[in-house]
């Protein structure tokens, strides 16, 4: 489409052509108030992109402003690219999660290869290296074959694109349930280091100064993928496949060793990658960010197609961009700097002092707006929320335990459960060790790296139990964040901040809204009380399958430092004779367990409860002990409960088992999912110091050696004898033979 | 048996980043005269049938599995036909 | 003594054998760009993992352009020790420096891990600080880790005591003869696909892959300082 | 412009991991009358030359970057050879 048959403004109005881009009336007419005229084609575009809901949050923001982002180590909260947070000595960890959902739903390699890449812009961006990678997705139960699809190729293309790139894959979860049939949940997350002088800003400041254009050449890729992220995705419609472009890891590794060369150099003044609606929010943020204006020459936009409009340019989505704003006749010396990588920068515009975002194509103005208008005034909506009935009957329910007949038969099919199976399947798949700094590889408790040239670690994770949020927003929002700083606690690691990807239904449904609402109230109080303030995170909306939302899902990344690497802790088993302790009591909880689901094919009722103080009171003590190295393995409990999480610890080491005794109910004792709860084993001659710090810790038996796993009752009835060798076979094989299945 | 050569390339506006550092590959060896490398699969294939089953078949199994139609397309040719 | 880690576009896995060398087994090491690189400086040459040029075509196969590879063939010829690993083993089989080529592993997965291997030949420049038939655990991390050589090349290999490293734990990608690392006839060149970089620290990889340095220091000083 | 085909398939001596695969999928599928599948590389090349000139050169391409002749083996078809 050539620029001359783009409708008129008068007809964009008139024939309501600004709904098909995503806008409503109202912002429309909102947008045609703010600048006083009918915008035209290229201009009703920008606005689409800039006011959709991924770009501008427009429903999100309320719910988001309560989220804790502030704290001593913050140094950038929510804003930029991603968030930076000081780990000492001039350094400081930056991270970010984000989503890519819709297109992993379409093509789930490029799309989860892309949504890898894309991250990992973002932290670069930030004048940070890269350092891990993190991820969380979400499937069907595997037993449909386009599930199978989905899951396979999700993950080898978050493989294809981290293992080329070079960087370490060291955390993430799985989890599968039949909400997520054929609507896929991929959430990447990346961890990057700098030195605090190297803190890079989207700003595009200083009149004259120069825009320069990095990286791919753009296509007519992925037009309207902001506004498309946000809306659902018709799988089905084989015949109107859209175009999807592969991305370019190794592209993407020379833009970003060029980026990090950049960031040393006093040319520069601003960078910032071109993710979703691409040049467009990168030239608009940066602008007004910076309280500028720029001015770009479309003509000279490095084009892979011929004939592309300025709205086509400015909409693209094309991968492996950067916009770069360095100062005025310093342009060779950074283009000599990027020809080192093989890359060409490209002055394709100025910072002006007025303020707009102005585009020449074709030598002329086709359009000008107010940056400020497109990167800040979006409306913001207060959508309705209502709480579902099903909430209040849940909340009547009497705590129950599922009837289990043979205790061991429940126990291995429960280590079959594709959610709480091995997942070796997965990480085996991803270069967890590449740059030689990971600690803890993923199979523990929480990823660990090493701060090269320090003797620091950073420990990292991502954690939500999606049917807790469900049942329970609020709870279980508490829940996603007191799990991943668990997972921290238990690496040795003090958490420092928290990064979120906001995974729900369509917000304009009143109970969806409902449901976010309240996760981000329990989210936002786990947070305080955990002293993790939030400090980047995403929303992704409208994850429907046939206008039915998923469980609603908002991921929690959490990351850690871990101040001497000495006391890096792992779940395994360490030693025969070592002391065994359950930090916390079980009690009747299986509202939203894999128990439950397991045996009764649903959810419903209660979730666990959780106290914060508790939780806080026992994180606190346990890495306490941790640090003074009084523990020789700990394990936080989840899904499946104690049983499960003891076998975890045996089948992580080698020939060695365990007896333990524990009290009460069995089925609750085994497989109930009561929150902050630990198993940590302790050698016996520091048990003495071990029980002085940990005071609710109780000692339930040791490790041995051997392959056994017995787990006796109450009367020193023996609830479950099992081979951990037969267990582990069970719970590495499930995944693999999911997969295999057929139909 | 028969013989069947399924060309599957990539769709035109799909870039193609392996052709692209194959052809800069190409130019810094003095290849200079190649404008552009685009790097696609060849599936051969034995299978019995007629040749009218075979068609049917070969394009039910490029659409259900051999092609990923998000990115690619496909042809194909099917040698002489030997009796089933 | 000086090592070069010859580095191409991609080649990510560079820093980790700088760390080796320089940090843990401390001595001179430095990444060289392919560009210009001025091999004869050196006293080895190591061509570290990651994905050169992106792993296009065929893994190493698109390091081919760059003209290191005519400096590396003479400085192969020099007869100073060469050791490639992952992908620096790739961009050796594909430069005919070793023999074989790699194909996709038999998962069609990329695979990392730690590899239980063999030592072959510890009579080598490369494995002499290792014990004969020894066992070590070494991390692999590779897509295309499937070594291919026909029968006879495969003979010649046995024969000669070229087959450095076998898999001892399951063939693990489908590799002939398990081959996990070969040396090349003139005994200067080691391609091995785990990576013993990253077996240089207890509480990274542990410590397998370190006598394969210390090997190399131990040949290279004998020789030196016989020559001094 | 002138556009070359090139093909280069698998040597038979070599054991083709992706074929098997596929095939083993197609069977799955109900494609049982499937008996092989070998995956090989489709290059599509665009170069400036004579035909004489652009035979000699790709097949140097060929021996020197496209093709491992350890395991591959190749062919070519030259397309209508436009005027330089
Ligand atoms: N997609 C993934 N990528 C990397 N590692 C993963 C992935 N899924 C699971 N893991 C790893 O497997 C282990 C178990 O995961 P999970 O069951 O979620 O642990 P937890 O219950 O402690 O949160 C962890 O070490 C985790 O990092
Ligand atoms: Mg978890």
């Amino acid at each position: 489409m050539s620029a001359m048959h783009e409708p008129t403004a008068q007809q964009i109005k008139d024939e309501k052509l600004y709904r098909q881009m995503g806008m409503t009336d109202e912002e429309f007419d909102r947008a045609v108030d703010m600048i006083g005229r009918l915008p035209n084609y290229t201009e009703t575009g920008l606005f689409s992109a800039m006011w959709s809901e991924h770009c501008s949050y427009k429903s999100s923001k309320p719910v988001l402003r309560k989220f804790p982002t502030e704290g001593a180590r913050v140094l950038q909260g929510p804003g930029e690219g991603a968030g930076i947070v000081d780990i000492g000595d001039n350094q400081a960890a930056v991270f970010k999660m984000e989503s890519h959902n819709s297109p992993s739903a379409i093509e789930p390699f490029i799309g989860a290869a892309t949504g890898a890449g894309g991250i990992i812009r973002d932290v670069f961006s930030m004048g940070a290296r890269p350092v891990a990678l993190v991820n969380s997705m979400r499937f069907g139960d595997l037993s449909e074959a386009r599930d199978r699809y989905l899951f396979e190729e999700a993950v080898a293309g978050i493989a294809s694109y981290g293992n080329t790139i070079g960087i370490p894959t060291v955390a993430g979860e799985v989890q599968f349930d039949n909400c997520y049939s054929k609507r896929p949940l991929v959430n990447a997350m990346a961890v990057g280091l700098l030195n605090h002088e190297d803190i890079q800003k989207g700003l595009a400041s200083g009149v004259g100064n120069t825009v320069l254009y990095v990286g791919a050449k753009t296509g007519r890729d992925g037009i309207h993928g902001a506004t498309m992220s946000s809306s659902e995705v018709a799988v089905d419609k084989e015949a109107e496949l859209p175009v999807m472009q592969a991305g370019d890891p190794y592209l993407e590794k020379l833009l970003m060793e060029a980026c990090l060369e950049l960031v040393k150099s006093d040319a520069l003044i601003g960078i910032q990658d071109m993710g979703a609606a691409g040049l467009t929010s990168s030239s608009a943020e940066m602008a007004s960010k910076a309280g500028y204006g720029v001015e770009l020459n479309l003509d000279l936009v490095p084009q892979r197609e011929e004939g592309m409009t300025a709205y086509e340019m400015m909409l693209s989505e094309s991968q492996e961009r950067m916009l770069v704003v360095v100062k005025q006749g310093r342009e060779e010396e950074i283009g000599e700097l990027c020809k080192k990588y093989g890359l060409e920068a490209v002055a394709i515009g100025k910072v002006t002092d007025d303020k707009m975002l102005r585009l020449i194509h074709k030598g002329e103005v086709v359009a000008e707006i107010s940056a400020d208008i497109l990167a800040e005034d979006a409306p913001v909506y207060y959508k309705k929320s209502e709480e579902p009935a099903y909430f209040q009957e849940y909340q009547r329910m009497e705590n129950a335990e599922p009837a289990v007949d043979d205790l061991k038969d429940t126990l291995t099919a429960l280590l079959q459960r594709p959610t709480i199976a091995s997942k070796e399947w997965v990480y085996n798949q991803f270069d967890t060790q590449a740059r030689s700094n990971t600690v803890v590889a993923p199979g523990s408790s929480a990823g660990v790296i090493r701060v090269q040239g320090t003797n620091k670690g950073l420990a990292m994770t991502a954690d939500c139990n999606s049917r807790y949020i469900y049942l329970d927003p609020e709870t279980g929002g508490k829940i996603a964040v007191a799990e991943a700083a668990r997972n921290l606690i238990c690496s040795g690691a003090e958490p420092i901040a928290a990064t979120d990807c906001l995974n729900f239904g369509s917000p304009d449904k009143p109970e969806v809204f409902w449901q976010i609402e309240k996760s981000a109230d329990g989210i936002s109080d786990a947070c305080r009380t955990l002293n993790a303030p939030i400090i980047g995170g995403n929303v992704s909306m409208s994850n429907e399958v046939n206008g039915v939302p998923v469980y609603p899902t908002p991921t929690m990344g959490l990351v850690g430092i871990i101040h001497d690497l000495s006391q890096v802790t792992t779940t395994a088993f360490k030693q025969a004779g070592d002391v065994i302790y359950l930090i916390g009591e079980a009690a009747t909880e299986f509202g939203g367990s894999e128990l439950q689901q397991m045996i009764e094919g649903k959810i419903f009722g209660k979730v666990p409860a959780i106290d914060l103080e508790v939780e806080a009171s026992r994180q606190k003590s346990l890495l306490q002990a941790i640090q003074s190295k009084l523990v020789q393995s700990a394990t936080d409990l989840s899904e499946g409960g104690f049983a499960v999480a003891l076998c975890e610890k045996a089948f992580d080491a080698e020939e060695l088992g365990a007896e333990v005794t524990i009290s009460g109910s069995a089925v609750t004792a085994l497989f109930s999912e009561t929150q902050s709860r630990f198993l940590v084993t302790v050698k016996e001659e520091l048990t003495t110091a071990f029980e002085a710090l940990v005071g609710d810790a109780v000692r339930i038996g040791k490790v041995t050696a051997g392959d056994r796993l017995v787990i006796k009752g109450d009367e020193d009835e023996v609830l479950i004898d099992g081979s951990v060798d037969e267990l582990r076979t069970a719970w590495k094989g499930a995944i693999p033979c999911l997969l295999n299945s057929e139909a | 048996m028969t013989k069947v050569k399924v060309y599957v390339t990539l769709r035109e506006s799909v870039v193609d980043p392996q052709g692209i550092a194959a052809q800069e590959a190409l130019q810094t060896m003095g290849f200079n005269e190649v404008e552009s490398v685009r790097i696609g699969k060849l599936i051969e294939l034995e299978l019995a049938g007629t040749a009218a089953e075979i068609e049917t078949r070969v394009t039910e199994m490029c659409d259900k599995l051999l092609v990923n139609k998000v990115i690619e397309q496909y042809s194909f040719e099917i040698g002489e036909v030997a009796g089933k | 003594m000086r090592f070069a880690i010859l580095s191409f576009p991609g080649s990510s896995c560079d820093v980790d054998m700088l760390h080796a060398v320089r940090d843990i087994v401390g001595e001179g090491a430095e990444i060289i760009s392919h560009v210009d690189a001025k091999l004869e400086n050196y006293d080895a040459v190591l061509i570290p993992t990651g994905a050169s040029y992106g792993d296009y075509l065929r893994p190493g196969a698109l390091a081919q352009s760059s003209e290191s590879i005519e400096s590396l063939k003479t400085f192969v010829k020099s007869g100073k020790p060469v050791l490639g690993v992952g992908n620096g083993f790739q961009i050796l089989v594909e430069a005919g420096i070793l023999p074989g080529a790699f194909l996709r592993n038999q998962s069609l997965k990329f695979r990392s891990g730690k590899a239980k291997l063999a030592v072959r030949n510890a009579s080598t420049y490369f494995t002499s600080n290792y014990e004969e038939d020894g066992l070590l655990t070494i991390p692999f991390a590779h897509e295309y880790g499937n070594y291919f050589v026909d029968r006879e090349t495969a003979r010649l290999l046995k024969e000669t005591d070229r087959i450095i490293f076998t898999y001892e734990d399951g063939n693990l990608d489908g590799s002939v003869e398990r081959i996990a690392g070969v040396l090349n006839e003139q005994g200067n060149v080691l391609g091995m696909m785990p990576l013993p970089e990253r077996a240089v620290e207890e509480i990274i990889g542990g410590t397998d892959g370190l006598p394969l340095f210390q090997s190399i220091l131990k040949n290279w000083s004998e020789k030196n300082v016989s020559h001094a």
